[in-house]
């Protein structure tokens, strides 16, 4: 499986915190993506709003990373701390 | 020392703990406050999200990438997470060193960084009772600039 | 607040002082210690004189000059003279401003300035009982470059 | 009169810290120096080891400044202060 989570305002709006997605199903961050655009009729909208962050394995990373079994994909608005 | 927390911290412990090796010369500190006015809005409270995990991972790269550029004797990392209120005290990064330099540049570098990279989000409820998730600066952006290696 | 003092000071004091408006979201500081090793003699002891009138004169025309370039909404620099020892705290500089930017670059300006114009003169003892002033260092020379103006 | 100060090394090395000299002697700091120079078979040799910084009134300058009764003015190595 490949665990995906949502933080901050995404996660607000998706109304979702984090979902199993099963590794068989996606091959590389770019399907992942389509995959999730594909999960709830809202989401398209949300998920294309704006350009969100995306981390693989606690790494943020602009690229199309290729996924495998056991990966971990963030999602999230720009960061604000500090 | 790294450390994210949902308690407070303490200035004086934080820099007696930089201060504790007879070859420091310097010592900067940087603490980050919750501001009581943000666009024109009196702001009442602030709630922080991360992503445990990351954040930690993401802290320590950051003074591992300044501890490469800069003589550090020994640094300090500590962001709040949490309900926070006016005036609280959100982060805190201190940097001692033989020279000023180093310090400065350092404790600088560490806090644009953070503000860029490190996985924290800001929520604001408004004296009215709105909330409103915290915009990403475009001049945090641009603080990196400064950075750059030739 | 400028201070020319032979006694020492407290950090958490000096925070809390700067601390004390609620529209301040940012505070460094920078503290200034006694090393033990200068050109690799072990230095034992220090004292610091100065120019009593001229300095605190100085100091505050480097606040202003900070004050006209950046948004600082309030400052500290206090400076020990007479004998200091090892790991003995010398100087602090502290800035509170709204941003970080402002808090950062105010506060190394200030030090950048003090090291080469504010007229205190240190002498060392070392620990073969010697004594020699210090000598100025061509990199505080070099510190100042950073704030010309185009 | 006016106040003549000097300090740290330059003070050690000229074994002075201060002296007053009559203002109808000196008009201008650039005579000062000279008049200086005079005081003591010693002091060439020392006043002009190396440069000294100069304040007139307090205010450093390296300019040859006039000099008017009541002036304090002070010589000194480069600081080393912070």
């Amino acid at each position: 499986m490949i665990k995906v989570l949502f933080f901050a305002k995404l996660s607000e709006q998706l109304g979702c915190r984090e979902l199993q997605v099963n590794a068989e199903l996606v091959q590389d961050t770019e399907q992942l993506f389509a995959y999730l655009n594909e999960q709830n009729n809202q989401w398209p909208a949300i998920l294309k709003a704006q350009t969100w962050l995306k981390a693989v394995n606690q790494n943020m990373t602009a690229d199309n990373v290729k996924l495998n079994d056991g990966d971990e994909v963030a999602y999230f608005p720009p960061v604000t701390g500090g | 020392m790294i450390s994210v927390q949902e308690h407070d911290f303490n200035q004086q412990i934080e820099y007696e703990r930089l201060k504790s090796q007879t070859s420091i010369g310097a010592i900067v500190t940087f603490t980050g406050l919750v501001r009581d006015i943000k666009q024109g809005q009196s702001v009442s409270d602030l709630s922080l999200e991360h992503y445990p995990g990351m954040t930690e991972k993401c802290l320590k790269d950051i003074v591992e990438q300044a501890k490469q550029r800069w003589n550090i004797i020994a640094s300090t990392v500590i962001h709040r997470v949490g309900h926070l209120t006016v005036s609280d005290q959100i982060v805190f990064v201190g940097v001692a060193s033989q020279h000023r330099g180093d310090a400065f540049a350092a404790c600088e570098f560490i806090m644009d960084y953070l503000k860029t990279e490190a996985p924290f989000w800001k929520k604001e409820t408004m004296e009215n009772g709105e909330t409103q998730w915290v915009d990403a600066r475009e001049t945090d952006q641009k603080a990196l600039s400064k950075w750059a290696v030739n």
